[in-house]
């Protein structure tokens, strides 16, 4: 089945990229946005999703400075997601 | 003859193309957020790394005030080279075709390499001889040129491929080995290569100072 | 625990601070306390003995005490430089750890306003057999990069060494230089009270709170993981915004003083600049913009929050400072003013939080006298055997250039860009030492000298470790010859102790010893030491690492254009080797007995270091004459390593015959003692030379050809030196 | 509200990123994962949604190189995701 982990930095800890965002998108003319962070987007076909979670703590994410989600279709996606 | 050196928060390259500029006429600093190009006779967009990086390469240079009259220069033909960071602002800036990814090793490389001049069609290499070959070094993490197939034959019969890859090159996976492309038009060029730290035989090379000594004598 | 405790004070050095304050610390205090009063800022085991260094020459601008010290290099500019270790939060993350390592060292050097030009950086890991050195290497090399390429300084050398004694405890030590107009260079010292305070750069949140002390004080156990929320990530852009405008604040001439934010981050900065002032600070946290809202005073003080700075200016210049950090796009507030309190007061929106004598905080933590002892049985076991004995001399060459610690760098130096700035006269692997001509632009005489410098990075922990005294010796001997290849003559040199916990008598043995070795070998060397840094500590359950002692040193070339080179210059040329005449070679501490896994000897071959000064004088002599067209000195893996290795670096291969050298056999080939060169040049030049240089064979052809030993092609060097570290990674 | 937007290398262009996880996941013990792909995840707070396509196109994606899809939380989330 396809799985995606969402790869976040930790809440808390520098996200320079999120910020460079954040103060580009006034000077293009989109207002009204915050909090913007920035991370990664695995996503992969698995045949035994219950070994998602090690594969984000041993590989995928770096566990010190980010924090992920594991997503699997458990149910249809929300419309508008893939 | 005024060349004239953009540069962005996070541009590391500016002082050594003001350098090359200035050994082949004026060399005048132009700033971000200043949308006058002073009167410059030729742009370069040098290297480094503009806002960090971050999202993509290039993508939020792009942006920036002195970015519009850049385009707008370009459009009337004036020459504009863009350096590695330079390039792939050109190329988001849609000044240039195609994209620079990230190198299939993934990792930043510098090599000092040796590149092979595939068309005169452009300002900055109209003076050199189809063939030759230049050592000029390259340091670049996203470095492998895309561009979709049809574009890329565009390119290769409008004479739009400038310089490629030789001997030993660099793990970006740069396709066709290119390093070097310019518009339909031959005033702009992009390259990932670093012309500007190859001006003096001391230090490597003096090979790169061609490309601005080819702008500089046109426009005498 | 009592929270001093927790916090790495010991029971009386809380109650001389309660004797200092008459009365118990609050909160913020005693993390103010902590920090400064930790080995890291204070100095507390080591202060007595770094006094020993000499510190004064004819060309040092600005010594010890400075974020970086300086020399004169010519022409009205002054060279800052310092290295700096990161090993702790390295060994936790290796990627940040390493590139904040450079972040911090380059802001060291800004802060006295030059420009940097130049980065090196020095590695220790286990060996890489090991999983763990592996991943560490990839992630720290991978994260000096990021940071150097990123900002744009040049990373033009480094040194990386595996030795098992690292395994637990890598050490990340870089190397950062600078240029500025000597009449520019910038004190930290805060003056003038009603000047104001400004904080600029990125905002603070809770980066490696606790860090210096927690970090750096204590040894690696059990509690890593507990520790590591507190990584600081570095921002290399925020870094070159901070430094441009740092530049251009000074340049406009709108700084009292300046000073970065390092280890213990507002607290150490802003009690160094009151205390260097002899001036009182008050300053308000609430005014420090966060990353984090809900920040404790105490966290603020103490948060290590990378790409920071700090300065006093005079109230109606603030005005101009903010508009050019908004130019930068850099952070730039009013966080406080000059006192003459002497105290530094901490305020919370106007509330005091935290009021102490800066002298309490920076010079009244206690000193404690080492109690040195020689160990009475070995402190390190044996290295783990790789190569048998008996092999014939070729298949040993071809062993050792392959070996972890003799193989090529390219692996890593490829990941740098040792060019940014367009000074880099040589690269790596091209010179024993790095050259940079100091102006890119030439001048407009096109035959007026190019003026340069040079510079080197050395320190072999496991020589230290045979024998303290003359393994520093040999780190400073070292840096002089290499030097001395590339046409330079020492200007001054700066280093960083490494060494495991000097509580310990071995290890404040191994410390004293070494610092012995360091003031003699630099006072004999004319280097004088302009800075440095101390980690202590070093030492997990695996036991410490090996003594490292890393030095840095910086010379002076005339002229550029005359740089040497290590490989050959052309076929024809005679090679020589160039000899102290007690030069004795020997295998015990030697890289091939390490190999071989024989014991630690506790004693390496003398120096004699009046002979080697003088040695070098007429190396550096014979390069910048243009006599000796190549010019390389024997260390690691001794003479056919060598000359093995001036094949590499040309392509050229050579016919030598080393009879006329003693010692003969294995000894002669693969033993090492500093007090040699191996250099070439015109036949009739070289065979002038006098005593101290023998003709041994000429250059040319494929191979190198070494009588009685072994021949061997050049393409065949090449594919083992080459593939050595490479294989080794992905 | 929260959004987020996810993007991914176009299909056909080389993602070295995503072969370099897919070959080390194996010798980590890891069996049965294929076609795995790295991309972007930028997650913000935006008070009108109907600008975030613009947002993609002209700053968040590049459209030669990169797909990408917006989610807006207009039902609740598939459990296990933010
Ligand atoms: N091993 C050493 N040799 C000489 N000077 C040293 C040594 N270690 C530290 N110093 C000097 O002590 C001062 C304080 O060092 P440090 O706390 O590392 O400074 P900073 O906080 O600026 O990094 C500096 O001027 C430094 O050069
Ligand atoms: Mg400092």
């Amino acid at each position: 089945m396809r799985a995606r982990v969402l790869i976040r930095p930790k809440a808390g800890i520098l996200d320079p990229q999120g910020q460079t965002v954040e103060r580009a998108l006034p000077a293009l003319g989109f207002h009204g946005v915050s909090d913007v962070h920035v991370g990664r987007l695995v996503e992969l076909e698995v045949t035994d999703p219950s070994q998602l979670e090690a594969m984000c703590e041993q590989l995928l994410a770096n566990p010190l400075i980010e924090d992920y989600d594991v997503e699997v279709p458990t149910q249809p996606r929300p419309p508008g997601a893939l | 003859m005024k060349l004239g050196v953009v540069a962005f928060p996070g541009t590391c390259d500016d002082r050594d193309a003001l350098d090359a500029c200035a050994r082949v006429g004026e060399a005048v600093p132009l700033w971000h957020a200043d949308a006058d190009l002073h009167g410059v006779d030729a742009v370069v967009v040098p290297g480094g790394f503009s806002y960090g990086d971050h999202l993509r390469v290039g993508a939020v240079a792009r942006f920036s005030p002195v970015m519009a009259a850049v385009a707008a220069f370009a459009r009337d033909g004036g020459p504009v080279l863009g350096i590695c960071n330079g390039f792939q602002i050109l190329c988001e800036a849609g000044l240039l075709p195609g994209a620079l990814l990230p190198n299939v090793s993934l990792r930043f490389a510098m090599r000092q390499t040796t590149l092979e001049v595939l068309s005169q069609a452009c300002d900055w290499t109209r003076p050199l001889t189809v063939g030759e070959r230049l050592s000029i070094p390259a340091k670049h993490t996203s470095g492998r040129y895309f561009a979709p197939v049809e574009t890329l034959r565009e390119l290769d019969d409008g004479g739009q491929i400038v310089l490629r890859y030789v001997e030993d090159p660099l793990p970006n996976g740069s396709v066709a080995d290119v390093a070097g492309v310019c518009n339909a038009a031959g005033n702009v060029l992009g390259l990932m290569p670093h012309p500007e730290h190859a001006v003096d035989e001391l230090t490597g090379s003096a090979d790169g100072l061609r490309l601005f000594a080819a702008v500089s004598a046109a426009l005498a | 625990m009592s929270a001093w405790r927790e916090l790495g004070l010991t029971d009386d050095e809380y109650a001389l601070i309660v004797g200092k304050l008459g009365r118990e610390p609050n909160g913020v205090e005693l993390a103010m306390f902590s920090l400064m009063w930790s080995e890291h800022c204070s100095y507390k085991h080591s202060k007595p003995l770094l006094r020993t260094l000499p510190t004064e020459g004819p060309r040092v601008v600005m010594g010890p005490g400075e974020n970086a010290g300086a020399v004169d290099v010519g022409g009205g500019l002054s060279c800052a430089f310092k290295v700096e270790s990161h090993n702790h939060p390295s060994a936790v993350e290796p990627f940040q750890g390493a590139a904040t390592g450079v972040g911090g060292i380059l802001r060291d050097i800004f802060a006295v306003g030059a420009r940097p030009i130049a980065v090196l950086d020095s590695l220790r890991f286990g060996e890489p057999s090991s999983d763990r050195t592996r991943y560490l290497l990839e992630h720290a090399v991978a994260g000096i990069g990021h940071y150097g390429n990123s900002i744009g300084v040049a990373n033009v050398g480094g040194e990386i060494y595996f030795e098992e004694p690292y395994e637990q405890n890598c050490l990340v030590n870089a190397m950062c230089l600078g240029l500025i107009e000597t009449d520019a260079l910038i004190r930290s010292a805060a003056a003038g009270v009603g000047n104001q305070l400004v904080l600029f750069g990125a905002r603070t949140g809770r980066d490696g709170i606790g860090g210096a002390s927690v970090l750096a004080s204590a040894e690696l156990g059990e509690l890593d993981a507990g520790k590591r929320p507190t990584v600081q990530i570095g921002d290399p852009f925020e870094e070159k915004k901070l430094l441009e405008c740092s530049l251009e604040l000074l340049a406009a001439g709108l700084l009292v003083s300046l000073q970065d934010l390092g280890a213990a981050g507002l607290t150490s900065s802003a009690s160094e600049m009151a205390s260097k002032g002899e001036v009182g600070l008050d300053l308000d946290v609430r005014r420090v913009p966060l990353r984090e809202a809900d920040m404790e005073p105490f966290e603020i003080m103490v948060s290590e929050s990378q790409e920071r700075m700090l300065c006093v200016v005079e109230p109606d210049r603030v005005e101009a400072v903010l508009a050019l950090c908004a130019k930068w796009e850099v952070n730039g507030t009013v966080i406080g003013e000059v006192t003459d309190s002497g105290r530094l007061r901490v305020l919370d929106e106007g509330a005091v939080v935290g009021d102490v004598p800066v002298g309490a905080l920076v010079d009244d933590c206690p000193v404690y006298e080492l109690e040195p002892a020689p160990p009475a049985t070995p402190i390190y076991p044996a290295p783990t055997r790789t190569l048998e004995e008996g092999l014939d001399p070729a298949a040993t060459l071809l062993a050792l250039l392959g070996s972890a610690n003799l193989a090529s760098r390219r692996w890593a130096f490829q990941q740098y860009d040792w060019l940014v700035g367009s000074r880099t006269v040589r690269r790596p692997e091209t010179c024993d030492a790095a050259v940079l001509v100091l102006d890119p632009t030439p001048p407009a005489d096109p035959d007026a000298p190019r003026p340069g410098l040079a510079v080197s990075i050395d320190g072999n922990g496991r020589r230290v470790a045979c024998d303290p005294y003359r393994g520093a010796v040999e780190a400073v001997v070292e840096c002089s010859a290499n030097l001395a290849c590339a046409g330079a003559e020492p200007l001054g040199m700066t280093n960083c102790l490494n060494f495991g916990n000097p509580e310990k008598p071995h290890i404040a043995w191994q410390l004293t010893r070494a610092i012995a070795g360091l003031a003699d070998a630099c006072t004999a060397m004319g280097a004088p030491v302009v800075g440095g840094n101390v980690s202590l500590y070093n030492e997990s359950g695996g036991g410490p690492i090996y003594p490292t002692p890393v030095v840095g040193m910086v010379g002076e070339l005339p002229d550029a254009r005359a740089a040497g080179q290590l490989g050959w210059a052309r076929e024809g040329d005679a090679v020589a080797v160039v000899a102290a005449a007690g030069w004795a070679p020997a295998l015990a501490g030697a890289e091939l007995s390490k190999l071989r896994g024989l014991p630690l000897p506790s004693e390496l071959p003398a120096a004699e270091l009046g002979e080697l000064h003088a040695l070098h004088a007429a190396v550096r002599q014979g390069v910048r004459s243009g006599v000796m067209h190549s010019a390389h000195d024997v260390a690691e893996g001794g003479l056919a390593v060598a000359l093995a290795e001036c094949c590499l670096a040309s392509g050229l291969g050579a016919s030598v015959d080393l009879a006329p050298l003693a010692p003969h056999g294995e000894a002669g080939l693969f033993g090492e003692a500093p007090g040699a060169f191996v250099v070439s040049g015109a036949p009739e030049t070289l065979a002038g030379l006098g005593a101290a240089a023998t003709v041994v064979g000429l250059v040319g052809g494929v191979s190198l050809d070494v009588a009685g030993a072994f021949t061997l092609p050049v393409t065949e060097l090449v594919r083992v030196h080459a593939a050595g570290l490479a294989d080794l990674l992905p």
